[in-house]
């Protein structure tokens, strides 16, 4: 078992918290760096996605996961910043490199004027609101003409830096990857700063947190803002991982995976979005190999993808309420204390609920 | 230094008068303690002072400035923190977030600077958790320096906000209840350790309490209210042989 | 809304009327749910879906008489509202609520895979509980749709006196207000949470008996349970009086709105409901109150 | 007179943690028992493990010989048991008059349910100007007056009290003891009393037992614990002003 | 050789509903494409090569699609994707998989984008929902005409489509939409829709839809008194559709690029699949289990002109070649040439009569 000396302040600061830990992440990010060398193409891809959701995920851990506040339209988010994106690249001829901020910070803001108007709802109020407005974003998208080619949908133009095309499943992999460690630097600089203690606070308890200086619905919005920059960034990269997009493809089905898989992952945490991106976007491969050994009748019958998928999310709710990130730290857990795990370390006490109807 | 003067505030809810035409003014330096009966309206008296609630009438003054402008958030700005009578803490983050949390008031909202990391922020943050383990330190904290809050025992709780309150650096702080639900000797500890803000910190206090020994111990002066009425002020002797007092509040075999 | 005449006013009013009732019937299911536990089922929809299709099966596939399959299946969805809680929902008490409501968005994919696998993801007919229509000059209303407003009536009423009035019904509120004190006080908190799921499911199979007929019975059926949420929370999620205020005011807007906006029919119910919000973000009888420090 | 409540060697678990370590303890019929100790020694552990809010890792309770571990708690409280817990955690938006009528929610007899109603009102008479009042906007203490009554309307054959006293005035708490007293001896009614504040708990108990870090240091007749020099000093604070006074070393307590 | 093609045995895959929204017509499908695929085999296989067709489950989700044709491409390497699902999905899918080669046979959605502009390895069987629709306007402008068309609308992309048809085939009149409605395909209740159509006194209703919306606008109409012509297109015929709502439904029009055939007015070869079909699922066979076994027998059919030494390019010239082919089960005729990669011909025109659907005529077009 390993005891964590602590030497200085910095090290609660600091990125990692030790060599042995920055050892181990450096080590992830080369092999991910070195993942074309060997992996085919229909892994990029599939990593790719994972990178697009993680960052949309780490969108909406900020805003549910660290300030509490439920959100339902993420998707809404993801497709006004495809839109956004796709509408500035082929209509106006932004080069991609500006196009692609551009879009994240147009949803930042309308995401700003969201949170604004939301700031004061709670929990559930704030959930449906949110999914109404995903309902709501889908159909004005639609009803948009033109411009945003209707219900029909837009071709996404290619990506090209400064003259380079990233058309290779390789160079979208590298680039997604890049945008991705962006990411996680940035909600990690986030949660070590004083914006992300606020929004744990007002998640905690409003009124100390207000009490301690904290404009509560000021950081709400900025909670808001944060998560729709982030889920414009994962919608202008999805727009070209899909080529072509329409309304449809970002509906309220979509906010509702992306809310399911952060809760998968393990809800508050960074790793928890990462974790969670890797599970919703493999499962479907998974499954389609657990398939293959299954009794044709059973494979072969419509609906065994979506009980599968509905099946493991209940279990994981039952069984693991901290979400793939809780079951890894205890395996953690295990190995660093070996011989002496205890079962009962883990075992759950009887918790109780209280109202929380009180704000 | 500072004066907080409250001034003929009166609050209702609903056909209840829970703060009645209430004065009193609180010297710099001093420990100000209120007491009064479950229900007079002390608690009411701190949410009036941080803006939860609005008073239907008269003004509440802090170094001549009226508060009745300041919207919640902006009320520790004047320098004015506190505790919670039922512990209101962070309960998700660990007692080191907690505290950090409470030195929001001194940083400024600076995205860019935050969101990278830039050069700065690793200054401020240093100097941020200098602060705290100074609290931490002043509280006998440390060994639950990284413990989540939810899982402290009560006591540790109490403290824990107490501290938060610290970190702030207020002026003055509003201690509501600090000894209910800590043993004898850990109101004894209490009582240094208010002395200790008072003297060391030069931090004024007020503070609802219901202790008398405590009371006793280290108030410069005690208000007594009943039914969000004045009762008696002066020192806590005086106002303990206030008859008044003696009826409402300490009962037949009081202190 | 050129050339609205008068009758078609009340036409509309009537509809309106009728399917502010349905969503009503719905809501009432979550906000029993919630009033009592302080649960949010977002699986209340596909509660509704299986009712249709649980009494598709006794109606229309095994031929029993159109009341006695009904009644069948009443019970059978109670047994099926007793059970998820007791087997799985019950598993995570003392979970945040927001874990619960998670758990129910599982439920309701797996539950929609599940009808999906048993009886097929077609388009199924259900006979109404009662034909015709009625006829006031030149509005008409179906019967069913009569109906539909006298059972929201008559639930809606009752339960509402059951939580005012009966010792049960101050227990389930008391034990979504504070589980571990309403286990001290010896209200047997498990029994009383499943029988809250059984009535939940019950009042979704009605409605869902009710909707089958008029939109067909499908595994999609459920999605109509947003509406319900909207005037759930319209009216204060939390409060039966509400559900009914919030749904029958969203019921009887929703098509002055879609004749007005007749290429955006559908969306008016959700822009009534964030109008509300934006006004009283609590919904118009507010269930959540402020806390005393 | 009969042990109507037995705790054998429990040990209480919170994930990783455990809180109390192998306590046993034992309850008469009539008496008023306390259990005193400092933060977080484990005394609101033992009362949650008693009744059923908390599962034991380990030992055996039996109450009025039947052993009751491990059950649920409405079941424990239907045999008689009622737990008036810290923090109050009264049903915050439920009206005062709800409050105290859901105490009494296993009881069947009507009358005698309205007459125990009469006594509590008669004990805290500010009440009754708030029976219609939400419990959550009364003040500190007079929620405290709500969570005694509503244990005291299930009429139970024994009470836990976890901190009667928190937050209440001087008169109060001596007013309330006074009442757990008649309660005691009027109704003869059996407590399981755990309280920061000895120097009100004790005079009014029968038996004392003391709780350092989840383990019982000492246990005794009251006589022989007010008796004893480091109960009169740390716990009653009898001493205070010769032993300690103004000095901030703390003397060592000689059961370490 | 081509991917997915070895000396015993070609591979084909599809991405389709299984479970999700549209799984009413993803389920049936897919039985119709297995079905077809394993009459195939049972008979020997294709000079030689067993088929064998991986179908992936997408629940009408792009991103599903995105990774099931990933799945399909690279590691199933199909040799071709039949009856793939969805506009959305097969517009997004396309552009990674025709660079890859596979080319993209059939889908199963009328959208113009399937077959236009010319590609080489897009071919789509239906004629457009545009086409159907304007070719919908066509014959009613001929018989009986009509004063004032109005459209309803589902609010996705192949309602838009439709409603696009009848635009410019009214166009071609100098007539314009009277009154137009839209709604979202979850609408439980269409009296405010039904009341705008009714008010703006319209005599035939383009209704671009669905299924549900289809039958409640239509029951509704016929609830309140109003009863103009309904035409709509090929996606609410089924048979549910004919049943609903006790007899409202008759007189409904529809507009096709294929034949929902009956057992009971089939014979031959159509009434022999339809009972085999009805034996092997336990339902009767649905209009999309008949495309999809149509699907398969025309990719059949060119992979046997193809000859043993099976290309991409060869096959593909076989598709083009495929000229006069008639559907074994509705009778439809369909054509491919060098110019035109839109497989049926003309279109039919159905009827609800009896609570069920009637063909009331064939080669419809504009
Ligand atoms: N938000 C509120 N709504 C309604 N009544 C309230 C509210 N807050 C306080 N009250 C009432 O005002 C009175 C004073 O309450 P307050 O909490 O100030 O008492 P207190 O002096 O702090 O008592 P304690 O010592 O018991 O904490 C009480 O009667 C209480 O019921
Ligand atoms: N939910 C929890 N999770 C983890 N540890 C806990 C939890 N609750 C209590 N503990 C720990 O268990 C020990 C005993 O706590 P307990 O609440 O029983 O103490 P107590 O004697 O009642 O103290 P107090 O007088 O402060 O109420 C403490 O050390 C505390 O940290
Ligand atoms: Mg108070
Ligand atoms: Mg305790």
């Amino acid at each position: 078992m390993r005891v964590l000396f602590r030497k200085s302040y910095k090290q609660d600061i600091r990125l990692f918290r030790d060599r042995t830990q920055a050892f181990w992440y450096l080590l992830f990010l080369c092999i991910a760096l070195a993942a074309p060398l060997f992996l085919d193409g229909y892994f990029l891809d599939e990593l790719s996605f994972v990178y697009i959701y993680a960052i949309a995920g780490l969108g909406l851990m900020i805003l549910t996961g660290f300030s509490g506040q439920v959100s339902f339209g993420q998707a809404a988010f993801v497709a006004i910043g495809a839109y956004a994106h796709t509408i500035l690249l082929s209509r106006y001829g932004v080069p991609w490199i500006l196009s692609l901020p551009l879009a994240a910070l147009i949803t930042g803001l309308v995401g700003l004027a969201i949170g604004r108007i939301c700031g004061r709802m709670h929990g559930l109020y704030l959930a449906i609101a949110t999914l109404s407005i995903a309902i709501v974003t889908e159909r004005l998208i639609g009803g948009g003409g033109d411009f945003t080619g209707g219900h029909r949908g837009l071709p996404v133009p290619g990506i090209d830096i400064f003259g380079i095309a990233i058309d290779q499943s390789w160079k979208t992999y590298l680039l997604n990857l890049a945008l991705f460690v962006g990411a996680i630097l940035m909600t990690r600089n986030l949660l070590r700063t004083r914006s992300g203690r606020a929004l744990i606070a007002i998640r905690d308890s409003e009124v100390s947190a207000r009490s301690l200086g904290t404009n509560v619905a000021f950081y709400k919005a900025y909670a808001f803002f944060l998560s729709a920059v982030f889920a414009g960034l994962a919608g202008g990269l999805l727009a070209h991982a899909f080529y072509y997009i329409t309304p449809e493809t970002f509906g309220m089905g979509e906010s509702i995976r992306l809310l399911l898989m952060i809760v998968v992952g393990g809800i508050g945490t960074i790793h928890g979005a990462i974790f969670g991106a890797f599970f919703i976007v493999l499962l479907p491969t998974v499954l389609s190999w657990v398939k293959v050994l299954l009794p044709g009748a059973i494979a072969t019958s419509g609906g065994f993808d979506s009980l599968a998928f509905g099946m493991i999310l209940l279990g994981f709710i039952l069984f693991e309420p901290d979400g793939l990130y809780g079951r890894w730290v205890k395996i953690h857990h295990y190995f660093n204390v070996f011989p002496m795990y205890k079962r009962r370390s883990f075992q759950r006490q009887k918790t109780f609920l209280k109202t929380e109807r009180l704000k | 230094m500072s004066w907080l003067e409250v001034e003929n505030v009166s609050l209702a809810f609903g056909g209840l008068k829970a703060v009645d035409n209430l004065s009193f003014s609180v010297e710099p330096g001093k420990v100000f303690t209120i007491i009064g009966p479950n229900g007079a309206g002390k608690s009411t008296v701190f949410n009036l002072i941080c803006r939860i609630y609005d008073p239907l009438e008269g003004d509440i003054r802090f170094g001549g400035e009226s508060l009745l402008g300041a919207r919640p958030h902006e009320v520790i700005n004047h320098g004015i923190a506190r505790t919670f009578q039922n512990i209101e803490l962070f309960e998700h983050a660990s007692l080191l977030d907690n505290l950090l949390i409470g030195r929001f008031r001194h940083g400024r909202f600076s995205p860019l600077s935050e969101l990278f990391f830039l050069p700065g922020q690793l200054r401020q943050e240093l100097e941020h958790r200098r602060k705290a383990e100074e609290v931490i330190e002043f509280l006998d904290l440390e060994g639950y320096r990284h413990a989540r809050v939810a899982d402290l025992p009560y006591g540790v709780r109490k403290k824990t906000e107490m501290a938060r309150a610290l970190v702030a650096s207020p002026e003055i702080l509003l201690l509501d209840e600090p000894s209910s639900g800590l043993t004898t000797e850990e109101t004894d500890d209490t009582a240094f350790v208010i002395e200790d803000i008072r003297e060391d910190l030069g931090i004024t206090v007020v503070m609802i309490e219901h202790d008398m020994k405590l009371v006793n111990k280290v108030s410069d002066k005690v208000l007594a209210i009943n039914e969000g009425r004045f009762l008696a002020t002066g020192s806590a002797s005086e106002v303990q042989d206030d008859p008044d007092v003696q009826a409402a509040y300490l009962g037949g075999e009081a202190a | 809304m050129t050339g609205l005449s008068f009758a078609d006013a009340i036409q509309l009013l009537l509809v309106g009327l009728s399917q502010g009732c349905l969503y009503s019937l719905i809501a009432i299911g979550l906000v029993l749910v919630y009033k009592a536990t302080e649960q949010v089922n977002f699986a209340q929809g596909e509660f509704m879906m299986l009712g249709a299709f649980v009494g598709y099966q006794f109606i229309v596939l095994w031929g029993l008489p159109y009341w006695l399959g009904a009644l069948l299946t009443l019970v059978f969805m109670g047994g099926f509202g007793y059970g998820v809680d007791a087997l799985v929902v019950r598993r995570l008490t003392g979970q945040p609520v927001f874990t619960v409501f998670i758990l129910t968005l599982a439920l309701g994919i797996a539950l929609r895979a599940v009808a999906g696998i048993v009886w097929g993801f077609g388009n199924y007919s259900l006979p109404a509980p009662v034909e015709g229509n009625l006829t006031l000059g030149s509005v008409i209303i179906g019967w069913s749709s009569v109906l539909a407003i006298l059972v929201t009536a008559i639930v809606a009423s009752g339960l509402y006196a059951f939580f005012r009035y009966a010792r049960q019904g101050v227990a389930m509120q008391a034990l979504s207000l504070n589980q571990l004190a309403a286990f001290y006080m010896g209200i047997p908190v498990k029994r009383l949470t499943s029988s809250i799921w059984a009535m939940s499911a019950i009042f979704g199979a009605i409605a869902g008996l009710l909707l089958g007929p008029v939109t067909l019975v499908s595994t999609q059926m459920g999605f109509v349970g947003f509406k319900a949420f909207a005037g759930a929370i319209v009216g204060g999620f939390g409060s039966i009086p509400g559900a009914v205020l919030g749904c029958l005011l969203i019921g009887v807007t929703e098509p002055f709105f879609d004749i007005m906006f007749p290429t955006f029919k559908g969306i008016g119910a959700y822009l009534i409901m964030f109008v509300v919000l934006l006004i009283r973000p609590e919904g118009l009888l507010a269930q959540i109150y402020a806390k005393k420090v | 007179m009969s042990e109507v409540l037995k705790v054998r060697n429990v040990e209480t678990m919170y994930g990783r943690v455990m809180a109390i370590r192998g306590v046993s303890l034992s309850v008469r019929e009539g008496t008023v028992v306390t259990v005193m100790g400092s933060n977080g020694a484990g005394k609101t552990t033992i009362l949650k493990t008693i009744s059923g809010a908390l599962d034991p890792f380990k030992g055996e309770i039996t109450f009025k010989g039947k052993a009751i571990t491990g059950l649920d708690p409405d079941v424990i409280a239907r045999t008689g048991v009622a737990h008036s817990p810290e923090g109050r955690e009264v049903f915050a938006l439920l009206s005062v008059k709800d409050n105290l009528m859901m105490g009494a929610y296993c009881r069947k007899d009507r009358d005698e349910v309205a007459r125990d109603f009469e006594k509590v009102l008669g004990w805290f008479p500010v009440l009754r100007e708030f029976l219609d009042k939400q419990a959550i906007y009364l003040s500190g203490g007079q929620q405290q007056m709500v969570a005694l009554g509503r244990a005291f309307m299930a009429r139970p054959s024994l009470m836990l009290l976890d901190e009667p006293s928190l937050g209440l005035s001087p008169r109060l708490i001596s007013e309330i003891f006074a009442i757990i007293k008649r309660i005691n001896v009027e109704e003869g009614m059996t407590m399981l009393l755990v309280e920061q504040n000895a120097s009100v708990a004790l005079p009014a108990a029968d038996f004392g037992y003391v709780l350092e870090t989840g383990r019982i240091v000492m246990e005794g007749e009251r006589d022989v614990l007010m008796n004893s020099a480091d109960i009169r000093e740390f716990y009653l604070g009898i001493k205070a002003d010769s032993a300690r006074g103004d000095r901030r070393w703390k003397a060592r307590k000689t059961w370490r | 050789g081509p991917q997915g093609v070895t000396e015993d045995k070609i591979t084909l895959g599809s991405y389709t509903d299984l479970s999700g929204p549209l799984a009413v017509w993803g389920v049936p499908e897919a039985n119709g494409l297995r079905m077809r695929v394993d009459e195939i085999n049972a008979a020997g296989g294709i000079h030689g090569r067993q088929l064998e067709i991986v179908i992936e489950d997408m629940q009408y989700q792009v991103p599903r699609a995105i990774q099931a044709a990933n799945k399909l491409l690279r590691r199933d390497k199909v040799f071709a994707m039949v009856g793939a699902l969805g506009t959305p999905m097969n517009l997004a899918v396309m552009p990674q998989q025709l660079e890859a080669g596979v080319p993209n046979l059939f889908p199963m959605t009328a959208a113009t984008e399937m077959a236009e502009p010319l590609h080489p390895m897009k071919y789509a069987f239906f004629r457009s929902y545009t086409e159907q629709f304007r070719a919908a306007v066509a014959y009613f402008h001929e018989n009986g005409g009509f004063v004032t068309p109005c459209v309803s609308q589902i609010a996705n992309e192949a309602g838009e489509s439709m409603t696009l048809g009848v635009e410019q085939q009214l166009h071609e009149y100098g007539m314009e939409i009277v009154a137009k409605t839209e709604h979202a395909a979850t609408e439980t209740d269409m009296v405010s829709s039904v009341t705008t159509l009714k008010n703006a006194g319209c005599d035939i209703v383009f209704n671009a839809g669905s299924v549900k919306d289809t039958i409640l606008t239509v029951a509704t109409s016929k609830k309140l008194g109003f009863e103009p012509i309904f035409v709509t297109g090929m996606i609410p015929y089924m048979d549910a559709v004919a049943k609903a709502a006790d007899g409202a439904m008759e007189g409904l029009y529809l507009v096709s690029p294929f034949v929902f055939a009956d057992v009971a007015t089939s014979e031959g070869e159509a009434k022999r699949i339809l009972e085999t079909y009805a034996e092997t699922y336990g339902t009767k066979m649905e209009p999309q289990a008949q495309l999809g076994y149509i699907f398969i027998d025309l990719l059949a059919e060119a992979l046997e002109a193809a000859g043993p030494e099976l290309t991409t390019e060869g096959f593909l010239a076989a598709i083009e070649a495929i000229n006069g082919y008639v559907d074994p089960i509705g009778g439809q005729t369909i054509s491919f040439g060098p110019e035109d990669h839109q497989g049926v011909e003309t279109l039919i025109l159905a009827r609800v009569e009896n609570g069920a659907w009637t063909v009331a005529a064939r080669g419809l077009d504009y």
